[in-house]
């Protein structure tokens, strides 16, 4: 069981991690950080399996994953 | 006569068009114009924003300490921006994303749904020109008119149909301007 | 549970000021994760070019120096003949050190300067608003290429690790990518190799990275990453182009 | 004639076209890169040539090639490309050759920042690089001077086979006003009999820029100087406003010209007899507009936007016989109306009007 | 202390090695090359590093990373070679780097001549790059100032963070005279607690010269004119000879600076009150050693060896009370004393002295 | 009885300035001979650099333009842009174009201009004195490496043709020596064959011709001679690099 | 039979032409010209074939060879 | 008491070299002194001069227009130079190559068949020693002696029989010298 953490002021709503999770574990969110942009989150944990492989394409350092 | 107008938004909302518009349809209508961008590293996926004067003198001084109205399309815009509007001025606010709080009284808010509006007529970047219909009658130098053939230069000749699309917000916008 | 992935030591809180979905971001990532493991943040002073990578003085961890444009290299070799025991990389533009640079970067290798450089290839001058580079591909379109690089009138792109490859003064010089999982940990395994290299004073190391720049290509940042696998990938030989016999040792 | 509304780097780079400019050799550097921009776009189609070189010193020698065959050449940068020019343009000005340039100053020094700036002004006037030779330099203070001057640049850079300087800020490049685009001035100018394009039918010729001997050198020194002074007599350029009658005189060129008018106009309202001249040539320094003013005027206030350069050119054109003031910005910020306003009763302590 | 006989180019580079100089960047040019080929020679046994750069480009950013290590440094050239190191000069300066530059002036423009000259005078003391900065300027007039000004010159580098220039000529540079090699004088320096060494046991630093806005601009070139204005009240340097009781003064710097003393000792000779005043900081220029005269002295002639350049800097400095006149040599030609003597009682009509 | 052997038309009666033995005479020979064989002294532009053959413009019959240092590929660019339909070369030492000239070196060749480069070849600045080149051979002795180049400090000789021969836009790249009568007879194939790759629009032709410097050297003419023969023909790749397919037609 | 002629002002002595010719037809001469340089002469041209070896090796086209 | 002095001939006949050791002489007797190479383009394979002021007081203007004295080591260098030397003044001449036509009459030329001399002492380039010590009883500040020491200095410490030669050719000159 894994965790994908994001940091909501870091997120600039690329969507690279999202093209690249294996499992559809994020999306895009609907609430908006300082800077404006409506940043991702997690729709179903559950699904991630701390691959790592959002947090590798994340060019923002905006997610964290713990397992 | 003079008008000293602010605009600004995120880059990508069309901020600088609709300057650009405004100070066509002043050139169309034989005023002075000019169109003074910001631009700078900050540009770097920041905000975007700029500034327009249409006036019937020669336009010497073409720094803008406080202007007379105003458009912000996003909320660091309408935190930046709104001090910088003249008392009795006119500030149009993109409410669709941005929470304007009545920080002042002494000057006129116009708050317009614009995104809802731009996305009902089917073009979600189409929130710039409702605002821009919605500051239209707190102008001197420029109307309907003139921003009718601004458009038609600058988008018409190019893309008809887009033409009407861009009018029609402007329109739209026009529904909720002081009179 | 712990953390499989988090923020290196290498890089500062302050979060990045590139445009969204810039590969920047990801490049900056692994040299902060190698200064982080070779435990060298405290040894190491970066030289920072003119360029969208201009303000990246104050991301990194360690001493940073802020160049002229184009000059990185020739800043970097006055600190390591001054410091010659210390660490010292310059991170650069394909427009930096493949335009203004060039000569700089080939005497660098010539005189097998004992620093690291990382290129970052875009293919464009990102900063200045998208204008042709010597990397620009054939056919691209930029602002100074309107109709597509023409390469009858401005040459094919630059392929500068491999004219830097051919020359005795570099002892490692890697083509890398950041636009894949696969790709970016291949990257990170050439930078710290190139890092690697220049403790052991073995010569100038040199590793160029493809990155995207949404902003100046007008594309999406998920369709640039596709943009660079279909137009960049194919052109730019990748790899590592050098590895010099004591290099092959590490 | 009907108007267009483009930025002042635009109305520059479509200026030189209609000047049959056919080559143009540059690098990138904000806040001058529209003038390449639109060149790349329009250039070709006017059957002109534009190349980006590897960086500002390849530009630079390029256009010395390209001027050596008679063609005419322009390239565009700013503060900190421009630095890397010098060595080219003091060639360029010792071969005599006709090139353009544009440097739309932007602050420094250093990387600084892009903001408008007049920091350049000894760089641009005094001759930022070695040896004794000037540039001719215009400074323009709107987007149509700004294609006006370009076109007079290129005749004046043919008629004295010397390089042409238009020295521009960040702000004036990146406004956009309606330019109305104007023809080329009819011009006669000296035939180019020392081109080198080939000696077909001819002796060959050479165009290079040193001396074997001391005696050649002073002797070179001498002719460039002879030059130089003719076009300080001739080209001496200046905008005066409201000066006849004024007790006090406002300075600025380019951007700053353009407020302290705004200015002017304030003042004269409120009875203040407040004028203006706005220097168009800053080499040669329009000294002659001063002559006139020297037993009239009480105080003058130069306008700057750097930390005052310029304001040593106005002391001695007026003799030091007139206290001459500095009210300057930097960095990129430019002065308000009022602010200056303000400067201006202050120094000279004049009563300041009751408001509206 | 005994003496030895070397090219003054050759005392410069050996007061760097006794300054503490650790690291030389630089690229050959007449007539400063001795100085490089000095310490090609004697920089690796006093344990420093001597490296040849690609181009005068490369040397001075070269040194512009070594000076960010805190490490002493000096690159040198001379005009053409100068003019290519303008955008790395104005980099220096906006990071406060202490840099020793070494200008071997020769005669410009363009390629030129390898003889004497001061046409760079402008460029070095009006800041031949972009933006408001300055570079100390000292100005030596014989071997030994060579070597004394060299080691003076890395200390006010140090003293201020800021880059400083000899600007010499050609006929300084080539000229043996003996030189005594005094030790490097005692002076306590600011600690140098911003340098870029690796932070080990401190934050992290960084050294650059932007400005994100054009407020932080306008603040940094704010407070570097603070800077600039101590150093104008500290560091005013110039030699007087014969000026309190002169009713007429030459002003010369450097070679023409000897010169001209030669020629007041001649004057006096035959009772004419002619003194000198001979710059030695270029920048500041020393407008102090003219106060005290501006009452007494009828007139002025600057001794130059341009087309007149430092005669302005007179004229401001005299605030115009004093006419001051030029004699000049270009292109690498040296003035005689009898020239001078001519020209100076020619100008001012003193009855010419009988032979002898 | 006729001449079989005299002043080519393509220079001018002017005596060379150039030291006794100094073959960069001999390389003007190569030079004149081949305008003149072309028959284009009336369509082509000669550019010199800052060197010792910097007053070479007088010596040959076409129009001369005298480039400020390292600059001349530059200014050869400039006046080719201008005049498609001229013939333009340059002729620099190595100083000249492989340490200060060096980007336009890379970049002429990246873009593939229609020029002509002769590069002469004598492992040390002469003009100035003798300094050490690029070029300067390991340990060779010069004033700014007195104690011989120490490669670990300033790396080895830079060999640019090799280099140049990497790169797509040079079309043809040949690297011949002034030593001997059959080595100046290649020397001239070569030079004559970049004129002619210019003629036809081929792309960026290069010819780098080893030379002597007796002066700087140090040695007779003669000794000069040989000294090149043992030292640099070894060290410096020799032959035709680069004959791309259409050259080969020729 | 084959000739050599000197152009003696533009001969600088470098010894170039001795060193090459198989037949040793040149030498330093006892006469300086303008320059000071004491410049090539034949001394038995009829041992001259004419092959223009030492034309090709003269930096200065001090030689010029009939046949 | 001051001497100018003006060195000329080719390069390689160690013109710059007598010029050092004149110089070295006054220097170690405590005058002033200084030495004034012409360097430039025509150096390639050109002719080599220069000047040296030796003065018990101190030298500000070192720009030498006429000479007291001078020595001309070959052909071109005595047609450049003679016209230098102050009336009066005393021209050294190398007569082995230079024909020296009695051009002025205004002052003493001292032909010395330097470069036989050389050879008989068995090295051809002294003859620049040779005319030095031509040259040395018509110097105010500087003798044999002072010479003795400069050449001990510059050349002695490394080669001190090369440092005889020198000083032999030095004495064989002065046998020429006007007494
Ligand atoms: C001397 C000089 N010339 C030009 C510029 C303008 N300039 C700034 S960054 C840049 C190129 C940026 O492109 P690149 O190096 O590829 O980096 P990127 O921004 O794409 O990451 C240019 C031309 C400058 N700052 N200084
Ligand atoms: C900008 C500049 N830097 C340096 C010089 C000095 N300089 C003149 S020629 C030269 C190098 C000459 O060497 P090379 O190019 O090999 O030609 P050579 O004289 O050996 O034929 C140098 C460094 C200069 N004239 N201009
Ligand atoms: S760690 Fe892997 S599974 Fe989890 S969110 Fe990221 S990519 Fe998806
Ligand atoms: S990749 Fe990073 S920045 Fe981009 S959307 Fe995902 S979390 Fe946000
Ligand atoms: S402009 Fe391009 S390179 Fe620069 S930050 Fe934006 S995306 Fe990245
Ligand atoms: S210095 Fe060397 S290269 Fe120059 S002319 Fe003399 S021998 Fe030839």
């Amino acid at each position: 069981m894994a965790k994908v953490t994001v940091f909501h002021e870091y997120c600039k709503s690329c969507g690279l991690c999202i093209a690249i999770c294996p499992n559809k574990v994020l999306e895009i969110g609907d609430k908006a950080n300082q800077k404006g942009y409506y940043t991702v989150r997690t729709n179903d944990e559950s699904k991630c399996t701390g691959c790592s492989l959002c947090g590798i394409m994340c060019p923002d350092l905006a997610l964290e994953i713990s397992k | 006569m003079i008008d000293k107008i602010l605009l600004a938004g995120f880059g990508g909302q069309g901020v600088m068009f609709i300057g650009k518009v405004m100070a066509y349809a002043g050139m169309l209508s034989d005023s002075q114009v000019c169109w003074i961008p910001s631009y700078g590293p900050e540009m770097r996926g920041g905000t975007a924003n700029c500034s327009v004067i249409i006036s019937d003198e020669e336009i010497n001084s073409p720094v803008i300490d406080t202007a007379d109205v105003g458009i912000v399309l996003n909320q660091p815009s309408y935190e930046k921006f709104i001090t910088l509007i003249k008392p009795g001025g006119v500030l149009v606010v993109n409410s669709s994303i941005v929470e304007a709080a009545a920080s002042r009284t002494d000057i006129t808010i116009i708050r317009v749904p614009a995104s809802e509006i731009a996305n009902d007529l089917g073009k979600a970047n189409l929130a710039n020109m409702v605002c821009l219909g919605a500051l239209l009658s707190s102008l001197n130098l420029i109307n309907n008119i003139s921003i009718k053939k601004a458009v038609e230069t600058i988008v018409g000749s190019k893309k008809p149909e887009l033409c009407q699309l861009n009018l029609a917000a402007v329109n739209k916008g026009i529904e909720y301007s002081v009179c | 549970m712990q953390k499989v992935f988090t923020r290196p030591k290498g890089l500062t809180e302050l979060p990045f000021h590139y445009c969204p979905g810039c590969t920047h971001g990801i490049i900056h990532r692994l040299i902060g994760e190698v200064l982080d493991e070779l435990n060298i943040i405290e040894d190491t002073i970066g030289v920072a070019p003119v360029g969208c990578a201009g303000f990246s003085l104050d991301f990194f961890s360690c001493d940073f120096v802020g160049a002229a444009h184009g000059r990185a290299q020739a800043v970097a070799t006055g600190i390591k003949r001054a410091l010659p025991d210390k660490l010292v990389f310059t991170y650069q533009g394909d427009g930096d050190i493949s335009a203004i640079g060039t000569s700089h970067a080939i005497h660098v290798a010539a005189r097998s300067e004992k620093i690291t450089s990382i290129m970052v290839n875009n293919a464009v001058f990102g900063m200045t608003g998208g204008q042709m580079a010597p990397t620009t591909l054939s056919g691209q379109v930029t602002t100074t290429s309107p109709y597509g690089r023409d390469s009858a009138a401005f040459g094919n792109p630059i392929d500068l690790p491999k004219i830097i490859a051919t020359m005795d003064g570099a002892a490692y010089v890697a083509a890398v990518s950041a636009d894949s999982p696969k790709n970016i940990i291949a990257a990170k395994k050439a930078i710290k190799k190139a890092f690697q290299v220049q403790q052991l004073g073995l010569g100038f190391a040199f590793v160029s990275v493809l990155s995207t720049c949404p902003t100046n290509w007008g594309l999406s940042p998920v369709e640039s990453i596709k943009w660079l696998q279909q137009n960049m990938l194919p052109i730019y030989q990748m790899g590592e182009l050098k590895v010099n016999k004591e290099v092959e040792a590490i | 004639m009907d108007k267009v509304l483009i930025k002042g780097n635009e109305a520059i780079a479509e200026a030189a076209i209609r000047s049959g400019c056919k080559l143009f050799f540059g690098y990138p550097i904000t806040p001058s890169t529209e003038i390449m921009e639109y060149l790349s776009k329009n250039m070709p189609k006017a059957g002109g040539t534009i190349l980006q070189g590897e960086d500002e010193v390849a530009s630079i020698n390029m256009c010395y090639g390209a001027a050596a065959t008679g063609a005419r050449v322009m390239t565009a940068s700013s503060s900190p490309g421009f630095s890397l020019k010098q060595e080219g343009l003091s060639y360029i000005a010792a071969a005599e050759l006709p090139v353009v340039v544009v440097n739309v100053n932007r602050s420094g020094p250093g990387l600084g920042g892009l903001g408008p700036a007049q920091s350049d002004y000894f760089q641009c006037t005094k001759g930022g690089g070695h040896g004794d030779y000037r540039l001719i330099v215009l400074a323009p203070s709107k987007g149509q001077e700004m294609y006006d001057f370009t076109m007079q640049a290129f005749d004046l850079a043919d008629k004295y086979r010397n390089p042409v300087l238009i020295l521009a800020d960040g702000f004036l490049g990146q406004m956009m006003e309606p330019i109305e685009l104007k023809e080329r001035p009819a011009v006669n100018l000296p035939a180019k009999d020392w081109v080198t394009n080939g000696c077909r039918g001819r002796n060959k010729r050479k165009i290079a820029s040193y001396a074997l001997t001391n005696e050649i050198g002073e002797a070179n020194c001498m002719y460039w100087q002879t030059k130089y002074k003719q076009i300080k007599e001739e080209e001496q350029r200046w905008e005066s406003y409201q000066a006849d009658d004024a007790e006090y005189l406002l300075v600025g060129y380019g951007t700053c010209g353009r407020i302290a008018k705004s200015v002017v106009i304030n003042a004269r309202k409120h009875g203040i007899k407040l004028g203006l001249i706005r220097p168009i040539s800053l080499w040669p320094f329009p000294e002659n507009a001063f002559k006139r003013h020297i037993s009239t005027v009480k105080g003058i206030v130069a306008i700057e936007l750097n930390a005052g350069q310029m304001v040593e050119d106005i002391r001695l054109a007026v003799n030091c016989k007139i206290p001459v003031e500095l009210y300057n910005r930097q960095g990129g910020m430019l002065p308000t109306e009022t602010e200056i306003f303000q400067y201006v009763s202050q120094v000279f302590n004049l009563k300041l009007p009751e408001e509206g």
